[in-house]
């Protein structure tokens, strides 16, 4: 795993080939799923980030190890870019033993406790005060940590949503809320959902909470809006509420395209890959002279390495045998 | 006139009529006008019947469900759609305490013909939060009439008379069935919320089943034919009220009884049926009656825990097995050679 | 029952009259249940809203008879403001067969339909979203008709309130969300539930609704506001929000007060006394040389009949027999 | 040393020890601070451990369960309270869908120490939405844990347990228990979670009963005595896990099972019990087994219905009668005089 956490010296430069490299990162890693999975031995939903990657980039790279990050159905990269180990991503995926809910959970609940990725789970909302409820113990225990909340635009509209937030706000809990606005959930557009005359962050702002909304495909935009906001949280200061203005690439779920059947014009799509987040940065860098070519091919090579053999180790590995079913329906011996 | 249908485009007709016959009828749900057409069962609605009548909503369950109630307060006959059983649970106050309770508490006053559709997961990774199948809890509260059809024909008839039932309806179906193919007529016809449907005559064992159990049961009921044992199979497509009569005529006829449910045991419709059987039958049953129903864990993700996870025609013939005092035969829980567990349907692919 | 459909060309001395005659009205028979609990004959939890009559008063005054309302555990004023009828709400908390619920409800189940008083449940923020459906129902049948969600504060910290709030301003539904600020949810005051830095009325706003908070005490203002709300829903323009601030003198439940026990002190009981809508509106007519000290008597004799008159009947009239347990649990027949 | 308390003081003492031994124990819940000391449960509780651990919260049941959720996930073992279990309706989705699941679907890789208690409302006019029974519902759901204490000592040795256990626990009290005195030892003592208590050992008649029917069937148990019949009375305290052992092993012995709950009996732990019953114990069974439950309608409000709709020890003894095959006997269902059937206890007076 790559390590995100930029130095304090580390310029601006030196930022944003990191977070290339880290959307560059999952960005490979979503698509060696998409390929492999026609072959029908990922069994079960997979609801890929591609053309989102700045959002879960830009946020994780301004958090630090120990702090912690929590999920919906569409979790892969949040998960990476929170350090989540691979191979038990792939392993998962693939419902082996060694996955990292020993083939139990699959794509939409992804877990790994040591990175901070404390669980993702594929009821919209669900994990939203839960993540609050990591924040609340820290804040009670006064732990030196903060905790983001992964969302998609719709979970906003979940009462749970709200009574998270109102809890956050009354308490001033160090979280941050990231609200991914991808315009659609599943093949519903935003306007069918909630009203044309007010933006996503305005709601959360009417909690009381600080709220910002910025171009959810810019990862430099994302990353010093990230890293003011979790320095506001840590400070004890409160919550914040941000939201990422983005979109998804393919099909809500599973790995193909989806243009065609009508939900979502062609002219949309194509006009948000212009705004390819891993393109535009190499152009940026590019155009100012800075782009370190090699380094990314070097990475590129580094991650292809990585997903041949936690695929290849995902396919070796064995199925949970059947004779494990009952296993883990409760957390073995009580307290103390 | 009949012809074959499936079982989603059963209920894609099913709506169809209804809202043809009466403009008060409304489809609300997350991705009810969809490309897709929610499995299939929508298509072509928001277009024959404009966006106001099948319409979108947002993703707030609660909220929404509340809403409806509302809506045929003042004189619409909703319908509310979930893809999953499991989102319905961010609903159950109005569900259970609200539309459950409303024409009791108010002596009369108010009147909620309301439909709550929801559909049980299965298959391809649906895991522990997409496939979870709580028709028994609200087969427990009075006031609420709850629905699982097995058949297309039943899909259309039942749907029709739960759209056309001036109280709340919980209609239930199971993602396997929407490709099954049955005989359904055209035009308006329903199917009576309540009386059991039998599914296959017999003399020696009674199989009352739910949902898409049925059709293991059925399938069972061949295997055990070649054991010669004659199995009578009763579809009991309405969970409440429940034909308590159907179930003991049955029981007093062949003297065994097994239960196969699409769901948890405890405190579930396979205990209700056991209890009924008892209380109704006890001196016909001649030996302990069995029941076939989820291990108690969450579903796993997994093929391989979920192929140990769901019961299967042979768990049925294992335990009318028992029912007969013949030893077991492990043969019976053998996994079937080609056929994918995980998998509707040969034809399918994931995801779903 | 008052006619309080002000005639429009009624003065603003007319109209404080007839508040006046609608909160004295109210007061009294909140009163007179007060008065007879301890007989211990009401069966069933009474949460009066002695204090907060201004709200009610004002904002049904501003009503027509045939828009709709709906509200919580303390409504007996927003029934009684609406119209309810006096006999079979007093009969419902004697739990008899004459009762507006024929006796399966009680005081938190209130019902009167042809006033258009369509139902009040316990359950904090329920009817909220059914009232939104209401209002919905109208808004697709295009019926000229407007209603209104009688909530507490504590109410807009249940998820289902958002959720109602975005879907109503998503379709510009002829509702308006009156909240009754009291400070309190049962013993719990607001800083334990809600943030300080914020206003209830500005969460609402947040989903791009109309809000605003007003003097819950000065039913006149009140009356106006809602005068305007009521218009401006009506006409499609959207949902409004009006965050009415009072309090309650009672216990939060039951005939008694209970400043003693510990959670608000006397003294701002007392400070808001002072603020009584009965009194202050008494007095200002009276400064105005224009109260008709005659009618308000008048008014107090006939309410003061009525009360007698309606414990006298339900005192009188049967319990619902045993045998009628099982009856409505379903409506009979079904359509068509 | 052991001294009498009501159930309600045992509940606060419970709190207090486990609170004492554990500064990661939390209590929250509306009211949980409030001067009555939420039924007088928790009274004192924020004085002896602070606003921090003894803590009011938004009326906001879905999200506020949420939050012990996380709470718990990151070291705190929370307890959430609510004043009825109708609340708790609002939070089936953390409760069943996420807590119930979280060690398995992650595969042990995160646990979830919380107790979510409930309180069942009666009488006083509580009632459709403050009276709801649903403890059927919690003990449906592998991965929760569901307890119902019937007695003082059972409500503070099963309180500790349920707190010290590292996984979710439903603790379901019933009002009427609150007042209820009984032995409870000092300090620190843990009931196991799962076993029944042989309330009083008997012959003739099983009779499993829950939370608050263990009184009815104690009197029951009384008035059979009178007429000759023996009557074993089992506290079913656990629901899940359930002592199956403990109710087949009775059955066997007495051969005649009736089952009271204080809820509806359509796919509830009562027909769990019938089915347990005839699953382990069929042959034992002398005659059809007895159910005595809710009627199936919402509770009404008013003194006269609710009177009528909730069942008393005359209903368990023309229960038993039945199961003996005696004649029916109209006196078992007379009211009792001088008791107003919708008030816990003589010196009660309203509102609750
Ligand atoms: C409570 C609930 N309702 C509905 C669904 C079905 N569902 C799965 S993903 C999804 C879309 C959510 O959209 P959004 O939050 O914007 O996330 P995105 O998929 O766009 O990343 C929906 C509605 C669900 N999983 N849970
Ligand atoms: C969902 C739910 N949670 C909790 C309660 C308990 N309860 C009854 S009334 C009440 C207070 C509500 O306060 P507010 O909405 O401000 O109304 P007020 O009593 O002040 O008029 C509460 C918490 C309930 N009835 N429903
Ligand atoms: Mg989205
Ligand atoms: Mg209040």
């Amino acid at each position: 795993m790559i390590d995100l956490a930029p130095s304090s010296t580390s310029s601006e430069t030196e930022l944003s080939h990191r977070l290339l490299e880290s959307m560059v990162r999952i960005r490979m890693i979503e698509e060696a799923i998409a390929e492999r999975y026609s072959a029908q031995q990922m069994r079960c939903p997979v609801h890929l980030s591609i053309g989102q990657e700045a959002a879960s980039a830009g946020v994780c790279a301004a958090l630090r190890h120990t702090d912690q990050a929590m999920s919906g159905h569409r979790s892969h990269a949040h998960y990476l870019a929170k350090g989540g180990n691979l191979r038990a991503m792939i392993a998962e995926l693939y419902g082996r033993e060694t996955g990292c809910c020993k083939g139990r959970g699959g794509s939409m609940h992804l877990v790994d406790v040591d990175a901070g990725f404390v669980g993702a789970v594929p009821i919209v909302g669900s994990t939203i005060p839960i993540a609050t409820g990591l924040a609340f113990a820290d804040r009670l225990l006064r732990r030196d940590r903060v905790t983001v909340a992964f969302l998609g635009e719709a979970a906003t509209e979940e009462g749970v949503f709200h009574e998270s937030a109102n809890f956050a706000s009354l308490h001033q809990l160090p979280i941050v809320y990231v609200c991914e606005n991808n315009l659609y959930s599943v093949y519903s557009p935003l306007e069918v959902r909630q009203p044309a005359h007010r933006e996503v962050f305005e709601v959360a702002a009417g909690h009381g909470i600080r709220s910002r909304q910025i171009d959810g495909n810019d990862p430099l935009a994302v990353y010093h809006l990230m890293k003011e906001s979790v320095a506001y949280a840590r400070s004890g200061e409160g919550p914040v509420f941000l939201e990422l203005k983005t979109y998804r690439w393919r099909e809500h779920c599973g790995p193909g395209f989806d243009n065609h059947i009508g939900y979502r014009t062609e002219a949309e799509y194509q006009a948000w890959r212009e705004r390819d987040a891993v393109a535009s940065t190499e152009r940026r860098l590019r155009d100012a002279g800075a782009y370190d070519e090699e380094r990314i091919d070097r990475h590129r090579e580094h991650v292809e390495g990585e997903i041949i053999e936690a695929f290849a180790a995902a396919q070796r590995a064995p199925f949970p045998a059947g004779s494990t079913l009952m296993n883990h329906v409760y957390s073995e011996g009580s307290h103390p | 006139m009949s012809r074959e249908l499936t079982y989603a485009d059963a209920i894609r007709d099913g709506f169809a009529v209804a809202m043809e016959r009466d403009p008060r009828v409304l489809l609300m749900g997350l991705g009810v006008p969809d490309p897709k057409g929610f499995f299939g069962t929508t298509v072509g609605l928001q277009q024959q019947f404009g966006t106001e009548r099948v319409m979108d909503m947002p993703c707030a369950e609660n909220g929404m469900t509340g809403v409806v109630l509302g809506a045929a307060l003042n004189g619409l006959r909703p319908v509310i759609n979930h893809q999953r059983l499991d989102f319905a649970l961010l609903a159950m106050d109005p569900v259970c305490t609200q539309a459950a309770k409303w024409n009791y508490m108010f002596g009369g006053a108010t009147k909620m013909p309301v439909v709550f559709r929801m559909i049980l997961g299965r298959g391809w990774g649906q895991g522990p939060q997409h496939s979870q199948c709580l028709h028994s809890w609200f087969a427990h509260i009075p006031g609420l009439k709850v629905v699982m059809p097995t058949t297309p024909y039943d899909a259309k008839g039942l749907l029709i008379a739960s759209i056309e039932d001036d109280n709340p309806v919980v209609f239930i179906e199971h993602r396997w069935l929407h490709h099954i193919k049955g005989e359904v007529p055209e035009g308006h016809y329903t199917v009576p919320i309540g009386p059991a449907r039998l599914a296959r005559a017999g003399t020696d064992v009674t199989i009352v089943a739910f949902s898409y159990m049925v059709l293991e049961a059925l399938e069972a009921a061949q295997r055990l034919d070649s054991l010669g044992v004659s199995a009578e199979v009763i579809d009991a497509r309405g969970l409440r009220p429940l034909d308590r009569e159907a179930i003991a005529a049955s029981v007093q006829k062949t003297g065994r009884l097994v239960v196969a449910d699409t769901g948890w045991g405890t405190a579930g419709m396979s205990a209700e049926v056991i209890a009924v059987a008892s209380e109704t039958s006890f001196r016909s049953l001649k030996s302990a009656p069995r029941r076939v129903c989820f291990p108690e864990c969450p579903t796993p993700t997994g093929p391989s825990l979920a192929a140990e996870f769901y019961p299967r025609s042979g768990h049925i013939v294992a335990a009318v097995r028992e029912t007969l005092d013949w030893a077991p035969e492990p043969s019976d829980w053998l996994m079937p050679a080609g056929i994918e567990l995980d998998k509707p349907n040969p034809a399918f692919t994931g995801p779903f």
